[in-house]
C-alpha cells in the first residue's frame, strides 16, 4: 500500500445547481508528496479540498483517496484527514484544552496528545482560555493542533501560513511542514513560496484545470496567469 | 331529446338551499380545476415561445451555413476536381 | 416520455367525472337524515381520500429518492405534495360548505376529518417555503424528501389522535351505527373515488411533462445559444435541473 | 471486509457521549439556551394572566397554558440546537471524524431533552404559583410522566427540524413552522393528559389511551428521525 498513491482523481466534477464548481479534476499525488493548488477566489480550490475531505460528493468521475474509492468507501478516509480550512473548526467558547480533548474523544485518542501539541505549539499558557479571546495567530496555532491531533496521513490546508507572524510558522513546522511525512495539499495565493514547498502543482480557473505539472517545471510566471 | 329538459325532468335537483350548497362544492372543484388548465396554458405559451426561440436560431444558422456553402462550394469542388486529375496523372 | 398515455388518461378521468356526475345528481338516493345535503359526501370524503393516499406516496417516493439519490424521485414526489396541497384546499373547503349546510357553521371542530384536514394542511405548506429556503438543488432535494417522509408518517398520526380526541356527536355517513352505506351510495362513493384518483393522476402527469418539457428546453437553448445566453435559475422551490443531468450513484 | 465489520461494530455511545459533554460543557460556559427559555415562559405565563383575564386558570385551560407555552420555548432551544456547530464551522469537523453519525442526531436529541427538562424544573413550580388554581400535588407524579415523554416528543422532532434548518436561509422561520404542526398530535394527547392533572377533583393519572398516544408518537418520530437524520448531513 506504500506505493499507492495517496490520492487518485480521474475526472472528478462537482456542480451547484447549474454552476460547475469543479470539472474534470484529474490528479495523481504520491504518497509523501505535497500537491500545491493555485487559483483565483471561486476557481474551485475549497470545493476540491472540501471533496478530499469526504465532505462533499463528487458528481462525476471517480476519487479515490489513502486508497479508498469516494464516495461508497468515505467512512474509511474519515479519521485519517486532517483538514485546516479558512474558519478555525472550533468552539470560541470552549478552551483550546477542551476543543482538543472534545476531538481527541471523537478520534477514540486519549488526553496525553491534546497536551503534547499544546506544549509543541506554546499554547500551554493560554491553553484554559476561551479560544474566542485568543488573537488570530493563537487561534491558527489551536487548528493546527486540531488538524493534525489524529496524526493524519493526509493533511488538507487551505492557506496554512495567513495570520502567521514568522515565528508561529516555524513553530508548526514540524507539524504540518514537508519534514511532517505526510501527504499535503495546500491552496495557495503566493507563486513563489507555493511552489517552493510542493512538489507538484495544480492550477485552476472556473473550476477547470489549467495548470498541472510537478513544480520544477513551473515558473512563476505560467502561476501568475492564473489571476489574470 | 331536449338536454334542459332532461334537468328540469330531474327529480334530484332541489332548487332551495340544500341544493345550492351541493352545487357550490361542485363549482369549488371545477373552478379549481379551471384555474389550473388557465395556470397550465400560460405555461404552454412559455414553451412555446422559447421553442420559436429556438427554431428561429436554428433557422438563422442554416441559413449562414448555406451561404458560406455557397461561397466555399465551388472552390472545394475545383480543389477535389484538381485531386482527382492527380490522382489519374 | 412523459407525455405518454396522456391522451387515455384524459378520456378516461372525463368520462369518470361526468359519470360522477351525473350519478350524483341523477341517480345516488337522498340520504335519510340530511336528503340532498349528504350528495356532498361523494365530492368531499373522495377528494379526502385521494389527497391522503397522495400524501403518503410521496412519503414513498422521497424514499426512494434518498435510496437511489434520483433527481427524478424528487420531481415525482414534489408533484404529487404539489397537487395534493390543491386538493386538500378543495377538500378543506368542500367541507366547510358541508358543514355549513349541515350544522350551520363554517368550522365546526368536532368533525375529526376536517380537523385532521387542516392540520395536514398547515404542516404541508411549509413544503414550498422550505424548499425555496435552499438553493443547493442537490441539498433541495435531500431536505424536502427528509421532510415529505416525516410528514408521510405524521399524516395518519395525527388522523389517528385527532379521531380519539374528538367526540362523535354529528352524524357520519361512513360507517356508523345505522350499518353502513346502502349498496347504491356506495357504488356512487366508489366511482367518485376513481373519477377523483385519476384526475389527481392525470394533473401530475401534466405538471411532470410539463417540467421535464421546460427543462429539455432550457438545456437545449443552453447549448445552442451558450451559456451565457440563458439567464440563471433564480431561487425556486421547484426541482431545478433535468432529471437526466442528475449524478449517478 | 474486516472494515465493514468494523464499521458496524462501531457502537454510537462513546461519540454521543463526547458531543453531548461538549455540549453541555458550551451551555455551562456561555448559558443561551435554558436561561431564554425558562424566562420566556415565566414571561408567557404573565402575559396569560394578562391575556385571558384571571387570576387563576384549572383543567384544561391550564394543561393548554402549560403545554403551548412549553412548546414555544422549546422553538427557541431548538433553533438554537446546532447554532454552535453552525458558526465555528464545527460541522465540518465533526462529519470529519471517523464516528457514526447519527451520533449527533443522539447527542443533540438529549442535549434538548436535558434542557427542556431543566426549563420545567423550573417554569411548572412557577406556573403553579402564578396561575395554577388547584393544587398540583396529587397529580404530579402523573405530571412528569407526561411531561417526559412531551420531552421526549419535542427533542425527538427538534433535533431533526433544527439539523434540516440550520443550513437553510431563513432557519428562525423554518424552524416554527415546520415544527409547530408536526407536534399537533403530541399536543392533544399531551393536553388531554394533563387536563384532569391539573383540576380541582380531578384524576391522578390521566385515561392510559392518551400515555400510549404519546408514546406511540415518540416511538413512531424518534425512530424515523434517526433513520433519515444521516441525510441530512451528506453533501
Amino acid at each position: 500500500m506504500a506505493d499507492a498513491p495517496a490520492i487518485e482523481l480521474t475526472g472528478v466534477g462537482r456542480r451547484y445547481g447549474e454552476r460547475w464548481a469543479l470539472r474534470d479534476a484529474t490528479v495523481t499525488v504520491p504518497a509523501g508528496a505535497t500537491l500545491v493548488i493555485f487559483g483565483p477566489n471561486g476557481a474551485g480550490k475549497s470545493t476540491l479540498l472540501r471533496v478530499l475531505a469526504t465532505l462533499l460528493r463528487p458528481h462525476t468521475g471517480t476519487a479515490s483517496v489513502l486508497g479508498e474509492e469516494l464516495p461508497r468507501r468515505e467512512w474509511a478516509v474519515r479519521g485519517k484527514v486532517g483538514l485546516l480550512a479558512h474558519d478555525a473548526l472550533l468552539y470560541r467558547d470552549l478552551s483550546a484544552r477542551e476543543n482538543l480533548r472534545f476531538h481527541a474523544r471523537l478520534h477514540k485518542l486519549g488526553e496525553e496528545r491534546a497536551e503534547q501539541l499544546l506544549e509543541a505549539t506554546r499554547l500551554l499558557p493560554r491553553a484554559d482560555d476561551p479560544v474566542r479571546t485568543l488573537s488570530r495567530g493563537l487561534l491558527q496555532r489551536v487548528a493546527v493542533c486540531r488538524a493534525v491531533l489524529h496524526d493524519p496521513p493526509l493533511l488538507l490546508l487551505d492557506e496554512p501560513r495567513a495570520n502567521l507572524d514568522p515565528a508561529a510558522a516555524e513553530l508548526i513546522e514540524p507539524l504540518i511542514g514537508r519534514e511532517s511525512g505526510r501527504t499535503r495539499v495546500i491552496t495557495s495565493h503566493d507563486p513563489v513560496g507555493g511552489l517552493a514547498e510542493a512538489d507538484l502543482a495544480l492550477g485552476l480557473r472556473n473550476g477547470s484545470q489549467a495548470l498541472l505539472g510537478p513544480t520544477s517545471e513551473i515558473d512563476t510566471a505560467a502561476v501568475e496567469a492564473l489571476y489574470r | 331529446m331536449n338536454p334542459l329538459a332532461v334537468l328540469a325532468a330531474a327529480p334530484a335537483v332541489p332548487y332551495d338551499k340544500a341544493g345550492r350548497y351541493v352545487a357550490a362544492a361542485f363549482i369549488v372543484l371545477f373552478a379549481i380545476v379551471l384555474i389550473y388548465v388557465a395556470i397550465m396554458a400560460t405555461k404552454l405559451q412559455r414553451l412555446e415561445r422559447d421553442l420559436g426561440d429556438i427554431n428561429r436560431e436554428l433557422d438563422r444558422r442554416q441559413r449562414e451555413q448555406a451561404e458560406s456553402a455557397d461561397g466555399v462550394g465551388p472552390a472545394v469542388g475545383a480543389a477535389t476536381a484538381a485531386a482527382a486529375q492527380e490522382n489519374a496523372s | 416520455m412523459h407525455g405518454k398515455g396522456l391522451r387515455a388518461l384524459t378520456l378516461a378521468t372525463l368520462v369518470a367525472l361526468s359519470a360522477t356526475f351525473a350519478l350524483v345528481v341523477f341517480w345516488a338516493p337522498n340520504d335519510a337524515d340530511q336528503g340532498f345535503i349528504q350528495k356532498i359526501f361523494y365530492l368531499h370524503v373522495p377528494v379526502a381520500i385521494i389527497t391522503l393516499i397522495a400524501y403518503v406516496v410521496a412519503g414513498i417516493f422521497a424514499w426512494r429518492q434518498l435510496k437511489t439519490g434520483s433527481r427524478e424521485w424528487d420531481l415525482r414526489s414534489y408533484v404529487v405534495i404539489h397537487i395534493a396541497l390543491i386538493f386538500n384546499i378543495v377538500g378543506l373547503l368542500t367541507g366547510a360548505i358541508w358543514a355549513k349546510a349541515s350544522w350551520g357553521h363554517w368550522w365546526v371542530w368536532d368533525e375529526p376529518t376536517l380537523v385532521s384536514f387542516l392540520i395536514v394542511f398547515l404542516l404541508y405548506a411549509t413544503y414550498q417555503p422550505l424548499r425555496f429556503s435552499i438553493e443547493d438543488p442537490e441539498r433541495q432535494a435531500r431536505y424536502a424528501s427528509v421532510f415529505a417522509i416525516i410528514a408521510g408518517a405524521f399524516v395518519p398520526l395525527n388522523f389517528m389522535a385527532v379521531r380519539m380526541a374528538t367526540s362523535l356527536v354529528h352524524p357520519r355517513t361512513f360507517g356508523t351505527a345505522n350499518g353502513g352505506l346502502p349498496g347504491e351510495m356506495m357504488f356512487v362513493f366508489l366511482v367518485s373515488i376513481v373519477a377523483m384518483g385519476l384526475l389527481f393522476w392525470l394533473i401530475v402527469k401534466y405538471e411532470i411533462a410539463q417540467k421535464t418539457l421546460t427543462w429539455q428546453i432550457r438545456a437545449l437553448r443552453r447549448r445552442l445559444l451558450g451559456d451565457d445566453a440563458v439567464a440563471p435559475l433564480g431561487r425556486s422551490a421547484a426541482p431545478t435541473i433535468a432529471p437526466q443531468e442528475a449524478p449517478a450513484r | 471486509m474486516s472494515r465493514d465489520a468494523a464499521r458496524r461494530d462501531a457502537k454510537p455511545m462513546r461519540p454521543t457521549m463526547a458531543l453531548l459533554r461538549k455540549d453541555l460543557l458550551l451551555e455551562r460556559r456561555a448559558p443561551e439556551s435554558i436561561p431564554a427559555m425558562v424566562l420566556f415562559s415565566i414571561t408567557t405565563f404573565v402575559l396569560f394572566h394578562f391575556g385571558l383575564g384571571r387570576d387563576e386558570v384549572d383543567g384544561s385551560l391550564a394543561a393548554g397554558v402549560l403545554l403551548v407555552t412549553i412548546l414555544f420555548a422549546a422553538i427557541l432551544g431548538i433553533n438554537r440546537l446546532f447554532v454552535a456547530e453552525h458558526e465555528e464551522g464545527g460541522f465540518d469537523a465533526v462529519l470529519m471524524a471517523p464516528i457514526d453519525r447519527t451520533a449527533l442526531f443522539l447527542a443533540k436529541g438529549t442535549a434538548l431533552f436535558l434542557f427542556l427538562t431543566l426549563v420545567e424544573v423550573v417554569a411548572v413550580p412557577a406556573f403553579a404559583i402564578l396561575l395554577l388554581g388547584p393544587s398540583p400535588w396529587h397529580g404530579l407524579p402523573a405530571l412528569i410522566v407526561t411531561l417526559a415523554l412531551v420531552n421526549l416528543a419535542l427533542s425527538s422532532v427538534g433535533a431533526l427540524v433544527a439539523a434540516l434548518a440550520i443550513r437553510t436561509r431563513s432557519r428562525d422561520l423554518i424552524v416554527p413552522i415546520v415544527t409547530l404542526p408536526l407536534l399537533v398530535p403530541a399536543l392533544i394527547a399531551a393536553a388531554r393528559a394533563c387536563a384532569p392533572l391539573l383540576a380541582a377533583h380531578g384524576d391522578a393519572w390521566p385515561a392510559a389511551k392518551w400515555l400510549l398516544m404519546l408514546g406511540l408518537y415518540d416511538l413512531v418520530f424518534g425512530l424515523l428521525a434517526y433513520a433519515v437524520f444521516d441525510f441530512l448531513l451528506e453533501d
